[in-house]
């Protein structure tokens, strides 16, 4: 099955891209813009038919390696 | 002194740190393979600069969790010294070495300029041929270099003394436009508590020479070859 | 993609490129329909792009010996003896399609695909250059493609870790379709170790190392072979997009494999990947070639032979290796996580027989598919003369100080810093000469004494006005940036961009161009080694202006005699070269007067050749402290260049009386060059007993330029003014890219 | 509301990022990981109410500014 691991900033850690991306938004003429936020996604395919162990094995992976939890959180969903 | 320069595929300053610890030292470092896990012959590790794994995901990431770093781990606990240059500070901090992280550069533009760094303490196996305060030009070149912690963990390091160096004016002083990356309070490298583990973002390795336009960079290297010696 | 069952017919070989006449020669050759995959081996085998069938009778006039050379064109890339056992090893080449359709990846996989025909040879890259052309700065889409493009030759040489050290930047409107990204590298390697691609050996194996297959770029090469219309954005293949980490690691990997005796014949897949790489290996080697297609690492599924033997895929080569050699290469290139597969072995056939699932997909004699490629004489048109200006009856409206002020901060002339800090310029701890410090790089070689100077250098303007004039100009300037540091100039590598050939006013610019260039190359002794044909630059019929661009290469024995331009206090200022004050074509006269006509400067080569043996010889016995050849903006924009670059002022004296004073410090003659020295009397002696004219203009000091018509302008506002441009422009909120999304 | 913009690059277009993060989770013993691809998500706040009207907006930003349409495709979600 498959996995999505969504990584965001922390809030609290600045996310400049985010914020030039808000800038550059508003330039194009698009007002309604409010906070802008930039982040990480990774899919990965599993060989694994249990959803919770799916789930499982993704967070474990976002805890070691896809995710610095000093400045990011994240986020895992997984799809059949 | 006994260095060794560990190889993770990507590393691409390796070459100018060898250089570096050549001319000090007298004799070329040992090159470690990033699967290698035996290193305690050591008296130095170095993690020279580079994109590690291609610096995809985040810079530094994926070295971090690599056989050697395990070893490299163990090393720092028995207080071994360890110096991370650029990617090389990038991975120490990924491996939980040392506090916080590397951040793209406020500017969201990779920066290969001359920056100002003034050393903040002058007694440790790095500095000991600078003088405290004193000023030195070293090229940056990366794009992930605006190093974040949260307020406390700063507190601390400034609290006990673990600012290695600071970007500043050639003049000295701490200035917005002097801290092109936009770290935290100017924060150009860092110490762990027991001084022995040092991780920078500039590149002293590569002024060592009067060719390259100017040797401010080899004091440190140095000042590592006599500790040793 | 391509349907493998469609049938084969002088329609389906229209839309792969091929013009009836060629078609009609494919029939002949193989004495029966081709299948897609053998039409798609031709076409892209015939195309513009490798088959040069437009440009290879002009390119013929190119001077391509000397002792010191090598290996001239004809190899992955030109190699000349730089002494001490040594060889360079450089080439150009242009990526300029793939860069208007996706600035950071075109431009990103243009570095790498030049870094490939460098080390290919067995030279490790110590050095980038890139020559760009843009169109019209006050478009928004001119700032998305800089931007990409900046950032995507930072982007891949910054992550492989060959230093970027130079290039040049120019805007004009006829670029703003057609774009020009010209990557130039330099590799050094032992002499006695270098690599080529003619492969030999009945039996040995031909090896696939490097990044998997996948449906990248197919029919990239016609491509690059044909005009954009308004529809190029439908006939677009799959964008390839760069992978630097892999690209380092298989450099690292062969450069390994290259200390063993294993390779017999090495070639990089570029345009037309698997199809040119092999076919170019067995026809140079006079030997045949089997490929099994089941057996190239595939990175998507259900690929076709036509799409594998055509892909684009980055970070490949192919090798011939020695059978005894075979796993001992393979664990090298395993070590390095790179793929490595056997795919397939030389024949005494001469022919390429491709395979795959058991069916025969081609079988083509290679000799008349390389060897007989179409070449034509298209016609040409000479472009007409324009009338050389007098600079008297061109009136000064505004005086120098404000004239200085207003060219020195436009886009042709400000500092390019904000472009050279995105590259990483130092690493390698060998640079000894940084972009911006010197009219040349200049770069050690590790472990020795002695450094190569390298520049790029082309006034399309003056190529516009008068071809071969331009042609002649691009290759002398490039000759006096080699100097000026006191190098000694060896060879050249070029890099020809320009419209569609079967237009006879383009044929007849190429063809000047040319001409001009020889004439140079000759009078200078500047052979040209390697280089690079990219036609087709225009959109909807309106041309790129003719771009010859030339990468020029030197070499200075001691490094720490090297001079940059920053100029330093107390030193006199020396003018070595003859002025007429030639303001046809200048950049005052663009800028200032608002008009782009009148004749080019003319080079005189023998008066080129003369000052600029001089200059070296004066930066060799250690006269000089800074210099700094004239080019665009003229005189005082040179002077300029150098109080900016040192932070020190200067003060001019009056010029000539015979030239009106915007003509002599703003004019284009060439030719010339600006010495710091410590005492002028002794240098202008010896200049004036070589025959050569040489006058003090002033001298250093202070922080303000002051003029001779008595205005002053301090030194600090004038950088000020000169480094605003492109960080104002790109922070500007219109049609930004943010942080390169 | 929210609008979330998932980045993606096209099927058949090399993604160097995804296939070294495969690699680095093999070498942590993650053996059941199949294909990886890596992309971008910008989370917007919109000053609009009209879930569709907010989706309509968030498509033309990623045509016009967030995605790189010759290489990327997006995809579009709104949260009330
Ligand atoms: N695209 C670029 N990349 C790196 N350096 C560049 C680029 N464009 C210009 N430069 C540097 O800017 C300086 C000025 O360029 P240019 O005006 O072309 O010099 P010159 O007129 O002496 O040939 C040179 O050092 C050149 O290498
Ligand atoms: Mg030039």
């Amino acid at each position: 099955m498959k996995a999505v691991v969504t990584v965001m900033m922390k809030p609290g850690v600045l996310d400049p891209q985010g914020k030039a991306i808000g800038r550059a938004l508003h330039g194009l003429g698009f007002a309604a813009v409010g906070e802008v936020r930039a982040g990480k996604v990774i899919e990965l395919e599993l060989a694994e038919t249990d959803p919770a162990k799916a789930r499982a094995a993704a967070e474990d992976m976002a805890r070691r390696l896809l995710a610095n939890t000093v400045i990011e959180s994240y986020r895992v969903s997984v799809e059949g | 002194m006994k260095a060794g320069v560990v190889l993770f595929p990507g590393i691409n300053r390796d070459r100018d740190m060898v250089i570096a610890l050549e001319r000090a030292a007298g004799h070329a470092p040992r090159m470690v393979w990033h699967t290698e896990t035996e290193i305690s012959d050591l008296d130095i590790v170095v993690l020279p600069g580079g994109f590690s794994y291609g610096d995809y995901l985040r810079c530094g990431a994926m070295a971090a969790q690599s056989p050697v770093m395990r070893a490299v781990c163990e090393f720092a606990e028995k207080g071994g010294h360890i110096l991370g240059v650029c990617n090389g500070f990038q991975i120490l901090v990924e491996a939980g070495l040392l506090p916080g992280a590397l951040l793209r550069n406020a500017g969201l533009r990779f920066i290969s300029a001359d920056c100002h760094l003034r050393v903040e303490r002058a007694d440790t196996a790095y500095t000991s041929r600078y003088q405290r305060g004193q000023v030195l030009r070293a090229p940056m070149a990366h794009g992930e270099g605006n190093y974040f912690a949260d307020d406390v963990t700063l507190d601390r390091l400034e609290g006990d003394g673990l600012v290695a160096f600071r970007y500043v004016t050639p003049a000295g002083e701490v200035s917005l436009d002097a801290n092109r990356n936009g770290s935290a309070r100017s924060i150009a490298g860092i110490y762990s508590p027991n001084l022995r583990v040092l991780g920078l973002m500039p590149h002293p390795e590569d002024l060592v020479d009067p060719l390259m336009g100017g040797t401010d960079g080899k004091p440190l290297f140095d000042g590592l070859a006599a500790w040793a010696a | 993609m391509t349907n493998p069952d469609r049938d084969v017919n002088q329609e389906l070989a229209r839309e792969f490129g091929l013009t009836g006449a060629e078609y009609a020669k494919v029939l002949e050759i193989l004495g029966r329909t081709p299948s897609v995959t053998e039409l798609g081996v031709f076409s892209v085998m015939w195309s513009e792009h490798c088959s040069y069938k437009s440009s290879r009778v002009f390119l013929k006039q190119l001077p391509t010996t000397a002792p010191w050379v090598i290996h001239g064109p004809g190899e992955n890339a030109g190699v000349v003896d730089i002494g001490n056992g040594l060889a360079a090893v450089f080439k150009i080449e242009s990526h300029n399609h793939p860069s208007f359709i996706e600035p950071y990846q075109g431009a990103a996989t243009g570095v790498g695909g030049i870094m490939r025909d460098v080390f290919t040879m067995g030279a490790r890259p110590i050095a980038n250059l890139n020559a760009l052309r843009f169109g019209d700065p006050r478009k928004p889409v001119t700032k998305r493609i800089v931007d990409g493009v900046v950032r995507g030759i930072g982007g891949y040489g910054n992550c492989v870790g060959v230093p970027t050290v130079g290039g040049e930047v120019n805007f004009h409107r006829a670029y703003d379709g057609n774009p020009l990204v010209n990557a130039m590298t330099v590799g050094i390697a032992r002499k006695d170790r270098i690599f080529l691609s003619a492969a030999a050996g009945v039996g040995n194996p031909v090896v696939y190392v490097g990044s998997k297959t996948g449906r990248d770029g197919i029919h990239g090469a016609t491509m690059a072979s044909a005009a954009f219309g308004a529809d190029s954005q439908e006939k677009r293949p799959t964008v390839q997009v760069g992978d630097p980490f892999t690209e380092k690691l298989l450099i690292e990997a062969c450069l390994e494999l290259m200390a063993t005796d294993a390779i017999v014949a090495i070639q990089d897949m570029g345009a037309a990947g698997l199809t040119s790489s092999s076919v170019e290996m067995a026809s140079k080697g006079g030997v045949g070639i089997e490929l099994d297609l089941d057996q190239v690492p595939q990175r998507e599924t259900g690929m076709t032979a036509y799409e594998m033997m055509l892909s684009e895929s980055q970070e490949r080569m192919l090798m011939v290796l020695r059978p005894d050699r075979q796993d001992a290469a393979r664990a090298i290139f395993e070590k390095w996580e790179l793929d490595f597969a056997v795919i397939g072995k030389l024949t005494d056939t001469g022919r390429i027989v491709v395979r795959h699932q058991a069916r025969v997909e081609a079988d083509i004699p290679l000799t008349p598919l390389a060897k007989e490629a179409p070449l034509y004489h298209r016609p040409t048109t000479e472009t007409a003369k324009q009338t050389q200006l007098n600079p008297a009856r061109i009136e000064d409206r505004i005086g120098l100080a404000r004239a200085l002020e207003r060219l020195i901060a436009c886009p042709d002339l400000c500092s390019r810093a904000w472009i050279w800090d995105q590259y990483d310029s130092t690493i390698g701890g060998q640079t000894v000469k940084r972009p911006g410090a010197a009219d040349a790089a200049v770069v050690k070689i590790e472990g020795q004494t002695m450094a190569l100077a390298l520049t790029t250098d082309c006034t399309p303007r003056y190529c516009a006005a008068d071809p071969e004039a331009g042609g002649r100009q691009a290759v002398a300037e490039a000759w006096r940036n080699l100097s000026a540091v006191g190098a000694r100039p060896l060879a050249v590598t070029d890099n020809m961009n320009f419209g569609n050939p079967e237009r006879a006013e383009v044929m007849g610019q190429f063809a000047a161009a040319v001409r001009g260039m020889a004439a140079a190359c000759e009078a200078l002794k500047f052979p040209v080694v390697s280089g690079n044909v990219s036609l087709y630059n225009e959109t909807e019929g309106r041309a790129i202006l003719p771009s010859p661009v030339i990468g020029g290469l030197g070499v200075i024995e001691d490094a720490s005699r090297a001079v940059g331009l920053a100029l330093k206090p107390w030193l006199d200022l020396v003018l070595v070269g003859a002025s007429r004050g030639w303001l046809g074509q200048s950049l005052w006269l663009r800028e200032i007067a608002g008009r782009e006509d009148g004749a080019p400067p003319p080079v005189d080569l023998t008066a080129e050749r003369a000052a600029g043996d001089f200059v070296r010889g004066q930066i060799l016995a250690g006269a000089v402290r800074g210099c700094h050849d004239v080019s665009d903006g003229g005189l005082l924009v040179a002077v300029a260049e150098m109080a900016m670059a040192g932070g020190v002022g200067a003060r001019l004296s009056a010029g000539p009386r015979d030239i009106p004073g915007h003509a002599f410090w703003f004019g284009e003659d060439q030719g010339r060059y600006v010495l710091a020295v410590a005492e002028s009397a002794p240098v202008i002696r010896a200049a004036e007993a070589a025959g050569i004219p040489a006058v003090r203009i002033g001298h250093s000091g202070g922080q303000d330029l002051t003029l001779p018509d008595g205005g002053t302008i301090c030194v600090q506002a004038l950088r000020a003014a000169h480094e605003r441009f492109f960080p104002s422009w790109m922070d500007g909120a219109e049609g930004n890219t943010p942080g390169g999304l």
